[in-house]
C-alpha cells in the first residue's frame, strides 16, 4: 500500500527530533485522527532573506505521517520563507511517489504544521503576512481546538 | 511456527490463523479427483456427500449440538448476517427491536445499520472500560418486540468474555427473543458447548481455528425459524443454499476435531501473562485494553503512550514480526476502533493501540522476541513523538 | 479424464467441474505459508492481498472489464442473490417491480419469490419448446417502475442460449432497469465479454469452468450501485464483508486466464454432436430437449421415453459413468425440474430426461462409451417400464 | 442416499415383466410425480382360499420405484389374497431396510398397485370387498385420473 520512498521515510525519518532554542515551534493535529505533529525552526538570513537554517519535527501518527513529517522538514530545509510557505500537500506526496488516498490527509497536515511554524515566526517577526498564510493559520488553530475538547471529555490519566 | 515454513514470527491468530498442515491433508483429495457436487446422484457425487456430513458430524460434535442444526456459510460475517437478518425477516410480525452491542464485529454492527434503514430498530448496549455490558442494561432494553438478542462471547479486538450463560437464560426468562452469539474466536480456547452456553444461535468460522478462509457455520437449535440469506437450490436443507464448499468443509470439520483435542487455553494464557510482564516490566507507559484475567486466550491490546499503532506494526514487521493495530487507520474513516471507542478510553490510548495474538504455532521464544523488538521500536518512536507520556502535544 | 486419478467417465459438468491441476497448484501455497489476511497491514497480510489483486485482474481481463469491477463472492448462488436482492433494496423507492424468466437457475427464482414476500412483484417470462424468451414479451413487461432484468445467458440444464446484448440494449433503451445476467455456465465456452454484451451485473463461479467450489464473482458496472448482501469489515470496497478466500481466489484468477487461453466451444460441440447423432442412430424414441444447436457447447439434454430419469442414471452409475437426471426427483418436491416444465413438452418427457454434459477433460473414447452403456441400460429399463412409446400407462 | 437392498433391487428386480394371459393388472400411478405401475396377477386356489400364484410388474420411476415394485412383488407371491391386502407400504419400506423420506410415496404406489389389481380380481370374481380395499381402490383411481388430464393438457407427441 505505501510506495519504497514512503516505507524508508517511514524506517529512517530525516531531521526528526528538536531544535534546541527553536526560534519558533507549530503545533497541528489532533489525537481524535491519531496524528499530532510538532515543527520545530532556526530561521536564518541571507541575501537580505529569511530562510529556513534548520528545521526538526516530532510526529505522532502513522506510517504515513511520519513519512510525510520527514520528507516535509527535507523539502522545507534552506528555502527562503516565502518559498517554504509555497509547499503544498499535493508537493509532498509528489515527493513520497503518492500515498493511499485514505493517506492524503497525513501530507497535508505536515503542510500545515510547515506553514503554521512560518506563520508564528513571521507574526513574531511583525513581519508582512499573506491573506492565503492567515488562512492556512486559522485551519492549524482548528485542529488544535478539538484536541482540546477531546482531552476535557476524556481525560488520559483515568485508567 | 517452525511448524510451517516461514520466519517470520506470526502473533496475528486473532485477525486468521495458519492453516493446520493436518487440516490441509485432509483437503487436498477433494481438490484432486473427489470433486464431485454433493447434490449430484453419481458415485462422484455422492462420496462428496458422505464428506460433507462426516464433517457436519465434526462440527456438531465440537458445539455438542445435533448434525443437522449446523449449517455451512461462507464465513462468520455470513452466518452473522445470516442469524440477524434471517430473524428480523422471519419474525417482523412479532416485532422489529433488536438489541446488540457497541463492540460487536462490523459484521453484525453494519448488518443491524442496514436493517435500521429497512424500518427495524436497534439497540447498541454501552460497555465499561473493560468491555463488559451489563446484565441489567440487557433486562431493562427487553420489550415486547425484541425478536434478538446478538452479544459475541470474546471479543476480537480487546479479548473481553461475556457471561453468554447467564445473559441467554435472562434473554429467556424475559423475553420471546432468540439469543444469538458470535464466538468467532472462542474454539480451541473456551468452552463453545451450545447446550452449555443456552444459546439459539452461534457463530463460528474456520480460519480463526486453524482452517481455511471462506468457510463459516451457524449453529441454530432445531426450533429456531429464521429466513435463509442465499436463496436457491435448497442446500443446507433449504437454509443456505449454493453448491457446498466441499474440501473447505472437509477442513473445517478436521479442524473442529483438532480444537476439540487440543484445549489450548493454559497454554496460550501463561503466554499472555508472559508477554504483559514483561512488557511492563521492560516499557513504561503501557495501558492494557480489555481485562487483564480472564480474557481471550492469547489476545493481548496494549497501548505505548505516544506511539501510534500503525507505525508499530509497520517498524515490528521490519523485525519479521507480524501483530496488529487496534486502531481502524487503514479503514474508510480515519478513526480509531469502534471498540476502543466504546471503551471510552480516550482517542490516544485508541490510536496508540496494539494488538497481540498468540496461537497454536508460537513458542515462548516468540514472546521474548516480540518484547525485545517492542523495546526498541517503542523507544525509538517515542524519541519521535508529538505527544507526550500525558498524551498532550509536544513540549 | 486421465489428468485426473480417476478411473471413471465424468460427463456432469453443468454440475461440477474437476479442479484444473494447473488451478490446484497456483492455490497450495495460500493453503500452506501465505496464509495471511489480506486486510492486515503486516508482510504475511500485504503478501496476501496482492495475489487477490492480481487475481481480480485476471478475472477482469477474461470479462474485459475494471478490476474494481469485480466483487469476490462464495458462489453463483450469492452473485445471484446479491445482485437481485441488492438492487431491489437500493431502488425500492424508484419501483419494485423485477423481470426474469422461468427458466432461471432456482438461485434466482428463489431470491425472487423471498422479493415478492417482501412487497416486491416480480414478472416471471415464458419461453417457447426449445427455451428461448421472445424479445417482444420483455418489452411488453417493462414498466417505470421496473428496476431490474434479471435473464441468464446459457441454461444450466436444457442449454438454451439467449441473445443477451440485444435483451440488454432493449432494456436499456425503453427502462432505467439495470439489465443482469447470470452466465454461471459460459466462460470458456461463450463470449464473455461483458462490453460486447453491454449488461450492467453478470455472474459467474469458478466450479463450473474448472476452479474450486465455493467462490464466485460478481461483475458490477463502476456506476451500478446495489445494497451489500453480506455487510461487514467493508472488503470488497464495502460491496461484499467478509475475510478473504485468498486460496480460492486465486485459483479463480488462474482458472479465468486458463478459460480465456483455451477456448473450448468447438471441440465440445464436436463431441456433443456426435453423442447425439450416435444415440439417435442407436436408440429410438429418444427427444432432445433445447435446442439442437447452437446451445451451451458440451451440454446435451435428452428424454429416452419409458425410461425415469434418476432410474437411468443410477445404471448408468453401475458403468462407472456420472451423468445428471433433469428431473429434481431428489429435492423436496416430486416434481419434475422446473426447466422441463417450462419448456411445456409433457410430463413423460420431463421424467425422463438426462443430462449429459462434457468437459474439458473428456475425450471421443468417453462419447463412445456413454452411448454404449445408454443403449444397454435404456433397452432394459424399457423391458420393464409401465409406460408405452407414446407416453401411455402399460399394456 | 439409498440402502444396499433397495440398490439390489434396483440392480436385479424380481418378477419384472408381464404375465402373459394374465387373471388381472393393475394400473397406479401419474406421469406428473415420475411413477407409474402395472401389476399383473395370476390367481390360484389353495385349501379352498385364493391365493397369488404368479405377480409380476411394469413400472416408470426411480430407482425407488423399481425397488419397491420389486420387493413388493416378493412380499406378494404366495400369499392368500386376504393376507396380500394387508401389505402397507410400511412392510415394503421396511423390507427395504428403509427409504429416503421423500421416496416414501414409491413404497406408497406399489402397495397401491398391488391392493388394486386384489379389488379387481375380487369385484371381477363377485367377492365380496372390505370397506378398506374399497377406500384404497378409490384412491388408486384417483392417481389415474390425474394421468388423463395431463395427458390432455401436453401430449406427448407433439415434439
Ligand atoms: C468476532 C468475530 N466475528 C466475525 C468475524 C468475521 O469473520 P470473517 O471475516 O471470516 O467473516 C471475525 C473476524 O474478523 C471476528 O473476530
Ligand atoms: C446457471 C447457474 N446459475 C447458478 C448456479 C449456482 O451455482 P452455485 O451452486 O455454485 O452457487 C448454477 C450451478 O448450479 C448454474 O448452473
Amino acid at each position: 500500500m505505501y510506495t519504497e520512498k514512503v516505507m524508508e521515510h517511514f524506517k529512517n525519518p530525516r531531521n526528526m527530533g528538536e531544535i534546541e532554542d527553536p526560534d519558533v515551534t507549530s503545533k497541528v493535529g489532533n489525537p481524535a485522527c491519531g496524528d499530532m505533529m510538532n515543527i520545530y525552526l532556526r530561521v536564518g538570513e541571507k541575501n537580505n532573506e529569511k530562510y529556513i537554517e534548520d528545521i526538526k519535527f516530532k510526529t505522532f501518527g502513522c506510517a504515513s505521517a511520519i513519512a510525510t513529517s520527514s520528507v516535509t522538514t527535507e523539502l522545507a530545509m534552506g528555502k527562503t520563507l516565502d518559498e517554504a510557505e509555497e509547499i503544498e500537500e499535493e508537493d509532498i506526496a509528489e515527493e513520497l511517489g503518492g500515498l493511499p488516498k485514505i493517506k492524503m490527509h497525513c501530507s497535508n497536515l505536515s503542510a500545515n504544521g510547515l506553514h503554521e511554524a512560518i506563520y508564528q515566526y513571521k507574526k513574531k517577526e511583525g513581519m508582512e503576512i499573506s491573506e492565503d498564510l492567515e488562512r492556512k493559520h486559522k485551519i492549524a488553530q482548528k485542529t488544535l481546538e478539538k484536541t482540546e475538547e477531546m482531552r476535557q471529555e476524556h481525560g488520559l490519566n483515568e485508567d | 511456527m517452525k511448524i510451517l515454513d516461514v520466519d517470520r514470527i506470526y502473533a496475528d491468530n486473532n485477525a486468521t490463523t495458519p492453516v493446520d498442515p493436518k487440516v490441509k491433508m485432509e483437503m487436498l483429495p477433494y481438490l484432486e479427483d473427489r470433486f464431485g457436487n454433493p447434490n449430484s446422484l453419481h458415485t462422484t457425487g455422492r462420496e462428496a456427500r458422505k464428506a460433507v456430513e462426516e464433517a457436519r458430524q465434526k462440527v456438531a460434535e465440537m458445539l455438542n449440538c445435533k448434525a443437522k442444526e449446523i449449517i455451512f456459510t461462507s464465513s462468520a460475517t455470513e452466518s452473522n448476517n445470516h442469524a440477524i437478518k434471517g430473524t428480523a425477516f422471519a419474525r417482523k410480525n412479532e416485532g422489529k427491536h433488536i438489541i446488540t452491542s457497541k463492540i460487536e464485529h462490523k459484521c453484525v454492527l453494519e448488518a443491524c445499520g442496514w436493517l435500521e434503514e429497512q424500518g427495524f430498530e436497534i439497540t447498541y448496549l454501552d460497555v465499561d472500560k473493560e468491555g463488559y455490558l451489563s446484565v441489567e442494561d440487557i433486562e431493562e432494553e427487553l420489550r415486547e418486540d425484541t425478536v434478538l438478542v446478538s452479544i459475541m462471547m470474546a471479543n476480537n479486538e480487546v479479548g473481553t468474555i461475556q457471561p453468554i450463560n447467564k445473559l441467554a437464560r435472562i434473554v429467556h426468562e424475559k423475553s420471546n427473543a432468540y439469543f444469538h452469539t458470535d464466538m468467532a474466536q472462542c474454539p480451541g480456547k473456551m468452552d463453545v458447548d451450545v447446550e452449555n452456553l443456552g444459546v439459539d444461535m452461534a457463530t463460528i468460522n474456520a480460519h480463526k481455528m486453524y482452517g481455511p478462509k471462506g468457510i463459516g457455520a451457524l449453529y441454530k437449535g432445531q426450533d429456531v425459524e429464521i429466513d435463509p440469506l442465499l436463496h436457491g437450490g435448497g442446500q443446507e436443507e433449504g437454509e443456505r443454499s449454493g453448491t457446498e464448499n466441499v474440501p473447505y468443509i472437509v477442513g473445517f470439520g478436521k479442524a473442529c476435531e483438532l480444537a476439540q483435542k487440543n484445549q489450548e487455553k493454559d497454554r496460550l494464557e501463561k503466554m499472555h501473562q508472559k508477554f504483559v510482564e514483561d512488557v511492563c516490566a521492560r516499557i513504561e507507559k503501557v495501558v492494557i485494553n480489555g481485562p487483564l484475567s480472564p480474557r481471550l486466550p492469547g489476545n493481548t491490546n496494549m497501548s505505548f503512550i505516544g506511539v501510534e499503532g500503525e507505525a508499530l506494526v509497520l517498524r515490528l514487521d521490519n523485525h519479521g514480526i507480524d501483530v496488529a493495530t487496534g486502531s481502524a487507520c487503514s479503514s474508510d474513516e480515519l478513526k480509531a476502533s469502534h471498540v476502543l471507542e466504546a471503551l471510552d478510553k480516550g482517542p490516544e490510548v485508541a490510536h496508540s493501540s496494539l494488538r497481540i495474538s498468540f496461537g497454536r504455532f508460537n513458542t515462548m521464544d516468540d514472546v521474548d522476541a516480540v518484547v525485545e523488538a517492542l523495546e526498541k521500536e517503542v523507544d525509538d518512536l517515542r524519541s519521535i513523538t508529538a505527544m507526550d507520556e500525558k498524551g498532550k502535544i509536544g513540549d
